[in-house]
C-alpha cells in the first residue's frame, strides 16, 4: 500500500507542479500584457482563469481521496497537506494574473506613464520566488528558499517606492489619478503575490521538515 | 486403444487396491473367525462361560483376573506415566527429556516378554509365588511408555498461548501444568489411559512367568496367583482336548470384544479432540 | 523514586547465540498507552514478554540490562518471579480464554489459585466488577456460566482482560490484541484500551502502524532489535526523525 | 532467585524410577547372562546344540537356532509388510474418499492393537492350515529342488507361517508411520506433478521418493516389532531347534524359546542363564533396531521442511 500511494504523491506533485506553472505563466502574461498593451494577450489571461478553478478543484479532490483511503502519515502527510494549502495560494496568483489583465484592459489606449513605473521589474521579481518555491516543492530542498524574506523586504520596498512614485505623478497632474491608482493596486496585487510565494516557501520547508516556520 | 502408460496405470491402481485390501482383510478374518469358533462355545454354556471355572466350562476366574490386572497395573503404572509425561512435555529441550522420551520410545517397542523375565526375576522369585502383584507390576511397565507418551502429545497439542495465559496470571509451575492445563488435555490424557489398559489386558507374554495363572478357583489377593484371559487361551490352545479348544475360542471372542469395545470408541472420537 | 511504569536500560535479549533485542532503552510514564511496533520478526513481542518474565518459559531465551517495573528491576536478585506476573497482566495476540472454563470460572481461576480473595461472595463481586471493567458485563451477565466458545472473537479478547484485570494488575502488556479479531472487535477492544489508560500503564504490540497511531500516546518504533526511534505519537506520525521510521510508517519499508 | 522448582521435585521420583527400572532390567540381563558365558563362552550364541541334562558338566546350550530364527522370521515379516503397507498408505492418501477414509484408518489401528493372542489362535488354527494346503505343499511340489522350498511341509508350522503373521501383525505399525510421512507432504507437491501430465502411478512414485527414509525407518521399527513378538509365534513357528533356509521348516525364535523353555529352567543348572543371555540378545537386537528406526526417522521429521 505504502508504494501505491508513493506513486498517488509523486502524480499529486506534478498536477501541483502544472497549476503552479500555469498561474506563473498567467502572471507573467498579464504584466506583459499590461507593459506592451496587448489586449488580445490579456484576454487569454482572462480566459485562463476558469483553467485554474478547474485544477483547484481537481487536485484538492484528489488530496482528500488520498487521505480517505490511505492514511497518510508523516512526509506523505505534510505533502499532501502542502498541496492544499499551495492550491489555494496559486489559485489566488492566478486570480491576482486575472485582475492584473482586466487592468491591462482599460489601460491599453494611452501610454504608461514613465514606463509603466517599476512594475514590470517588481513582477520578474514577484515571479522569481514563485519559480523558486515551486522548485523547492518539486525538488524537495531548502535551497532555493534560502533568502525568501530579504526577497520579501525587497517586494514589500518596490511596493512603497511605486506608491510613493504615483502619489507624486497624481500630485502633479490630476489627469494622472486613475492610472496611478491602478498602478498602486497593481503593485499591491503583486505584492500580495509575493506574500503567497513566502506561503508556499513555509509550506515546503514543512514538507521536507516537518517543522513550521514563519517567513517576515 | 490404451497405451502402454495408461495400462501401467490401471496396474498400478490395482496393486494398490489389492495391497489395501490383503492388509486389512486379516481384520475381519480374525472377527469372523473367532464369532463363529467362539460363539457357539458361549452360546452353548451360556452365563456358566462367564461366571464357572475351568472345570465347568467357564472362564470366570481369568475374566475376574484380567479385571484385576488391569485395575492393579493401573494404579501401579499410571501415577509413574502421567508424571513422567508432565516430565517430558515441560521440559521437552533439556537434555533429561529429550533421553526421557528417547528412552519412552524405546520402551514402547520394548519385547514383552523380556518384561515378563525380568519381573519374574526380580519378584517372583524372591516371593517364592506367582502373584497378581508380579503381572500387574509386568503390565504396569508395559503401560507406562504408552500413557506417558500420550499425557505428553496431549498437552503438546494445548496451544502455547493458553500456557503463557496461565503463567501470566502469576501461578506456579505446580498449579499452571495441574489446574490449568492438564484439565485443558484431560480428553487427551483420558484416551491415551483408556487405549493403555486395553492394550495390556490383552497382553500375553509379561504374564507368562509373573501371574501364574488360576482358573479352577478365584483369586484370593494380590500376592497369590492370577489367571487372565490371554494366557488361558494362550495355555488351551496348546493343550490336545477339543473342549479346551472350544473353551480358548470362547475366550478369545470375550477378549476381542472388551478390546474392541473399549478401543473403538475412543479411536473414534480421537478426531473430535481439537482446541 | 521513579515516575516510569516501566523503564529499560540497555535491555538485551538473546536465543541461544541470535541476539533478537539489542540494547534498548526507553522510559515508559505512567497511565498512558505505548505502542510497541515495528515489522514482524523484529522483537516486539520477544521485548513485550520480558517485561513479565514469560520468557522464563523459554530455555533458550537470555535476558541481560535491566527492565525496571516502578523502579525496581524485575531481572534483579530476589525477585518472586510470581509476583511480578501478578502485577503485570498480559493479553495475547489469540484470543484465549481457557476453553474448558466457564465465563466464570476464566475470570475466577487466578483469583482462586494465587488466593487472592476470600469466599465466595467476594469472588462474585470481583468478578462482576471485572467484567464491568472490561466493558463485557452486559453482554454476559447472565451466561456466566456458558463456555467462552460461544462468545465472539472480541468478546473472548475482552474476557481475556477482564481475567487479567480481575487481578487488578499495574499494567497491562497487550501483544497485538487484535489481530484475530473482526473490526467491529477491534473497535470495541480500542475503545476499552482509552477507558483503561485512566487507571492503568498499557503497553501494546502492534503491526499495524494505523492502530498505534489511532490509541497510543507514545510510540516506540523497534527495527530489527533496536529501538529506532520513541516519543509522542503525534509527533512520530506527523514528523519522524529517523528515516527507517519514516518509511515505516508510510508503508514502504522493504 | 535460585529457587527449587517444586514441579521438578513432583516429577522427579516418577522420571528417576523408570531410568532406575531399565537400567535395573538390563542389569539384570547382564548379571543373570554371565554364568553361561563363564561355562561356554561364545557358544552359547554361536552354536546349535541344546543339551539340557540332569548332570550339569554334560549341559551345553547353543541358541544360534533361535537367533536365526527370530531374524529370518521378522525379515519375512518385512518383505510381506513393506508392499502392504506402502499400498495402505496411498489409498489412503490418495485414494479413499473421506467416509471410507477414516474406517480404514481405524481398521488398522485396531489391527495394531489387537491382542496378540488373537492372532495367534487365528494364526494356529486358519492361518497354517490354509498356508500348508495352498503355498507350501503346491511349491513343494513343483519347486522343491529349490532350497527355499525344499522342506516337507508336514505340519506346516514353519519359518513361513510365523513370518505371514508377524507380516500381517506389524503391517499396522509400518502403514502408521509411512502413511503419516505420505500426508505430510504437502498437496502442491501433487497438483505440481499432475500438472506435467503425468499418470496416477508415475506420480505416486514421485512423491513416494520423497518418503523413502520413512519407509526405511517404518520397516526397521516393524522389524522391531517382530523380532520382539512372543505368543502368536511361539503357536505357529513349531519349536524345533533347527537352523534351515527353508521356508517350510520349522523352527524357533528366542522369544519362542523363552516362552516355552523358562517354566522349567530353573531344575538345570545352566539353562536359566543360556536363556537369560538369549533374551539379552533380543534385549540389544530389539533396542538397536529400534534406536535406528527412531533416530532415522526423527533426522527426516528434522531434515525435511516442506
Amino acid at each position: 500500500m505504502g508504494e501505491i500511494l508513493v506513486g498517488k504523491i509523486k502524480e499529486l506533485k506534478s498536477d501541483v507542479l502544472d497549476m503552479g506553472k500555469l498561474a506563473v505563466t498567467m502572471l507573467k502574461d498579464a504584466v506583459e500584457a499590461l507593459k506592451s498593451q496587448n489586449t488580445q494577450l490579456a484576454e487569454t489571461v482572462l480566459d485562463r482563469k476558469t483553467e485554474i478553478a478547474r485544477m483547484d478543484e481537481a487536485i484538492e479532490e484528489k488530496a482528500l481521496r488520498m487521505i480517505a483511503l490511505y492514511h497518510p502519515v508523516s512526509r506523505d502527510m505534510r505533502t499532501i497537506a502542502a498541496a492544499l494549502k499551495m492550491i489555494t495560494y496559486l489559485t489566488r496568483i492566478g486570480r491576482y494574473a486575472k485582475d492584473i489583465a482586466k487592468t491591462a484592459v482599460l489601460l491599453a489606449n494611452e501610454p504608461h506613464l514613465s514606463k509603466l513605473v517599476e512594475i514590470p521589474y517588481m513582477a520578474d521579481k514577484v515571479v522569481g520566488m514563485i519559480d523558486d518555491a515551486l522548485t523547492a516543492f518539486e525538488n524537495e530542498e531548502l535551497a532555493p528558499l534560502e533568502n525568501f524574506a530579504e526577497r520579501d523586504d525587497e517586494i514589500d520596498a518596490l511596493y512603497y517606492s511605486i506608491f510613493r512614485e504615483s502619489i507624486t505623478y497624481m500630485m502633479e497632474d490630476a489627469k494622472n489619478i486613475t492610472k496611478c491608482i491602478h498602478y498602486i493596486i497593481i503593485a499591491r496585487y503583486l505584492e500580495r503575490c509575493g506574500d503567497h510565494a513566502c506561503k508556499i516557501a513555509e509550506k515546503v520547508h514543512y514538507m521536507v521538515t516537518g517543522e513550521h516556520i514563519e517567513i517576515k | 486403444m490404451l497405451s502402454f502408460r495408461q495400462i501401467k496405470d490401471k496396474i498400478f491402481v490395482g496393486l494398490v487396491l489389492a495391497g489395501t485390501f490383503a492388509a486389512l482383510f486379516p481384520l475381519f478374518h480374525i472377527i469372523c473367525t473367532v464369532v463363529i469358533m467362539g460363539l457357539p462355545a458361549i452360546l452353548s454354556r451360556g452365563l456358566v462361560f462367564f461366571t464357572g471355572t475351568l472345570s465347568q466350562g467357564g472362564i470366570g476366574p481369568a475374566l475376574y483376573g484380567t479385571f484385576m490386572l488391569a485395575f492393579l497395573s493401573s494404579l501401579i503404572g499410571l501415577p509413574v506415566a502421567f508424571l513422567v509425561g508432565l516430565f517430558v512435555y515441560e521440559y521437552p529441550e533439556s537434555k533429561l527429556g529429550g533421553f526421557v522420551k528417547s528412552l519412552l520410545q524405546i520402551m514402547l517397542e520394548f519385547p514383552t516378554i523380556l518384561v515378563g523375565v525380568f519381573v519374574m526375576s526380580i519378584m517372583v522369585i524372591p516371593m517364592g509365588t506367582y502373584s497378581a502383584l508380579a503381572g500387574a507390576f509386568a503390565l504396569a511397565i508395559i503401560m507406562i511408555p504408552y500413557v506417558a507418551v500420550y499425557t505428553a502429545e496431549a498437552m503438546h497439542h494445548i496451544p502455547t498461548t493458553y500456557r503463557e495465559a496461565s503463567f501470566s496470571l502469576g501461578l506456579s509451575r505446580v498449579k499452571s501444568v495441574f489446574h490449568v492445563l492438564v484439565p485443558m488435555a484431560k480428553r487427551g490424557i483420558m484416551t491415551g489411559v483408556l487405549i493403555a489398559i486395553a492394550k495390556v489386558a490383552g497382553e500375553t507374554a509379561p504374564l507368562l512367568f509373573t501371574a501364574g495363572g488360576l482358573y479352577e478357583t478365584y483369586p484370593q489377593g494380590v500376592t497369590s496367583p492370577v489367571g487372565a484371559i490371554p494366557l488361558l487361551i494362550y495355555t488351551l490352545i496348546q493343550s490336545p482336548s477339543p473342549a479346551d479348544h472350544a473353551t480358548a475360542w470362547g475366550a478369545a471372542l470375550v477378549l476381542l470384544l472388551i478390546f474392541i469395545g473399549v478401543f473403538v470408541p475412543i479411536r473414534m472420537s480421537l478426531k473430535e479432540v481439537k482446541m | 523514586m521513579s515516575n516510569y511504569a516501566i523503564e529499560t536500560r540497555n535491555l538485551k535479549i538473546a536465543y541461544g547465540k541470535k541476539e533478537v533485542i539489542k540494547g534498548v532503552n526507553f522510559k515508559i510514564p505512567e497511565k498512558i498507552v505505548f505502542a510497541l511496533m515495528g515489522p514482524s520478526g523484529c522483537g516486539k513481542s520477544t521485548l513485550l514478554r520480558s517485561f513479565n518474565r514469560l520468557l522464563d518459559l523459554n530455555k533458550d531465551a537470555r535476558v541481560s540490562g535491566e527492565a525496571l517495573l516502578f523502579g525496581q528491576n524485575i531481572y534483579g536478585e530476589n525477585v518472586d518471579v510470581m509476583s511480578v506476573r501478578r502485577e503485570i497482566g498480559m493479553v495475547f495476540q489469540y484470543p484465549n480464554p481457557f476453553p474448558h472454563l466457564t465465563i466464570y470460572e476464566n475470570i475466577a481461576i487466578g483469583l482462586r489459585l494465587n488466593k487472592i480473595v476470600q469466599g465466595r461472595e467476594e469472588l462474585d463481586s470481583r468478578i462482576k466488577w471485572a467484567l464491568e471493567k472490561a466493558s463485557l458485563l452486559d453482554e454476559v451477565e447472565d451466561r456466566l456460566d456458558d463456555y467462552p466458545s460461544a462468545l465472539s472473537g472480541g468478546q473472548k479478547q475482552r474476557l481475556v482482560i477482564a481475567r487479567v484485570l480481575a487481578m487488578k494488575p499495574k499494567v497491562l502488556l497487550l501483544d497485538e490484541p487484535t489481530a484475530n479479531v473482526d473490526p467491529v472487535g477491534t473497535k470495541n477492544i480500542e475503545n476499552l484500551l482509552m477507558e483503561l489508560k485512566k487507571e492503568y500503564t498499557i503497553v501494546l504490540v502492534t503491526h499495524e502502524p494505523a492502530q498505534a497511531s489511532r490509541i497510543s500516546d507514545y510510540v516506540g518504533f523497534l527495527y530489527l532489535g533496536e529501538l529506532v526511534e520513541s516519543g509522542p505519537t503525534a509527533r512520530i506520525f506527523e514528523n519522524p526523525k529517523h528515516e527507517l521510521t519514516d518509511r515505516y510508517v508510510r508503508g514502504i519499508l522493504a | 532467585m535460585k529457587k527449587v522448582d517444586s514441579f521438578k521435585i513432583l516429577t522427579a521420583p516418577a522420571v528417576i524410577f523408570v531410568f532406575v527400572l531399565f537400567a535395573y532390567m538390563l542389569f539384570v540381563y547382564i548379571y543373570m547372562s554371565i554364568p553361561i558365558f563363564q561355562w561356554e563362552g561364545c557358544g552359547i550364541y554361536l552354536t546349535n546344540i541344546w543339551h539340557a541334562s540332569e548332570i550339569p558338566a554334560e549341559e551345553y546350550y547353543g541358541i544360534a537356532a533361535a537367533i536365526w530364527g527370530s531374524v529370518y522370521t521378522s525379515i519375512i515379516a518385512v518383505v510381506i509388510a513393506l508392499p502392504l503397507a506402502l499400498s495402505y498408505s496411498i489409498f489412503v492418501n490418495d485414494f479413499a474418499p473421506p467416509r471410507i477414509k477414516n474406517a480404514v484408518i481405524v481398521t488398522s489401528d485396531v489391527m495394531a492393537g489387537l491382542p496378540t493372542i488373537i492372532y495367534g489362535i487365528w494364526g494356529a488354527y486358519v492361518l497354517v492350515p490354509f498356508l500348508r494346503q495352498w503355498v507350501m505343499m503346491p511349491l513343494y511340489s513343483t519347486l522343491s529342488f529349490i532350497p527355499l522350498f525344499s522342506y516337507p511341509p508336514v505340519s506346516g508350522y514353519s519359518y513361513l507361517s510365523a513370518g505371514v503373521l508377524l507380516g500381517i501383525m506389524v503391517t499396522p505399525f509400518a502403514s502408521a508411520i509411512i502413511r503419516e510421512a505420505y500426508a505430510s507432504i504437502p498437496h502442491t507437491y501433487r497438483e505440481a506433478a499432475y500438472s506435467l501430465g503425468l499418470s496416477r502411478y508415475e506420480v505416486t512414485r514421485i512423491v513416494a521418493g520423497m518418503i523413502r527414509p520413512a519407509m526405511v525407518s517404518g520397516l526397521l521399527l516393524a522389524f522391531g516389532r517382530a523380532i520382539g513378538e512372543t505368543v502368536a509365534v511361539s503357536l505357529v513357528i513349531g519349536n524345533t531347534f533347527n537352523m534351515s533356509i527353508s521356508l517350510f521348516s520349522p523352527g524357533y525364535t528366542i522369544s519362542s524359546l523363552i516362552a516355552n523353555q523358562f517354566g522349567n529352567a530353573f531344575i538345570y543348572e545352566h539353562m536359566t542363564s543360556a536363556l537369560f543371555a538369549g533374551g539379552l540378545a533380543l534385549f540389544v537386537i530389539g533396542t538397536a533396531i529400534n534406536m535406528a528406526g527412531l533416530l532415522y526417522l526423527r533426522r527426516w521429521k528434522q531434515n525435511v521442511k516442506f
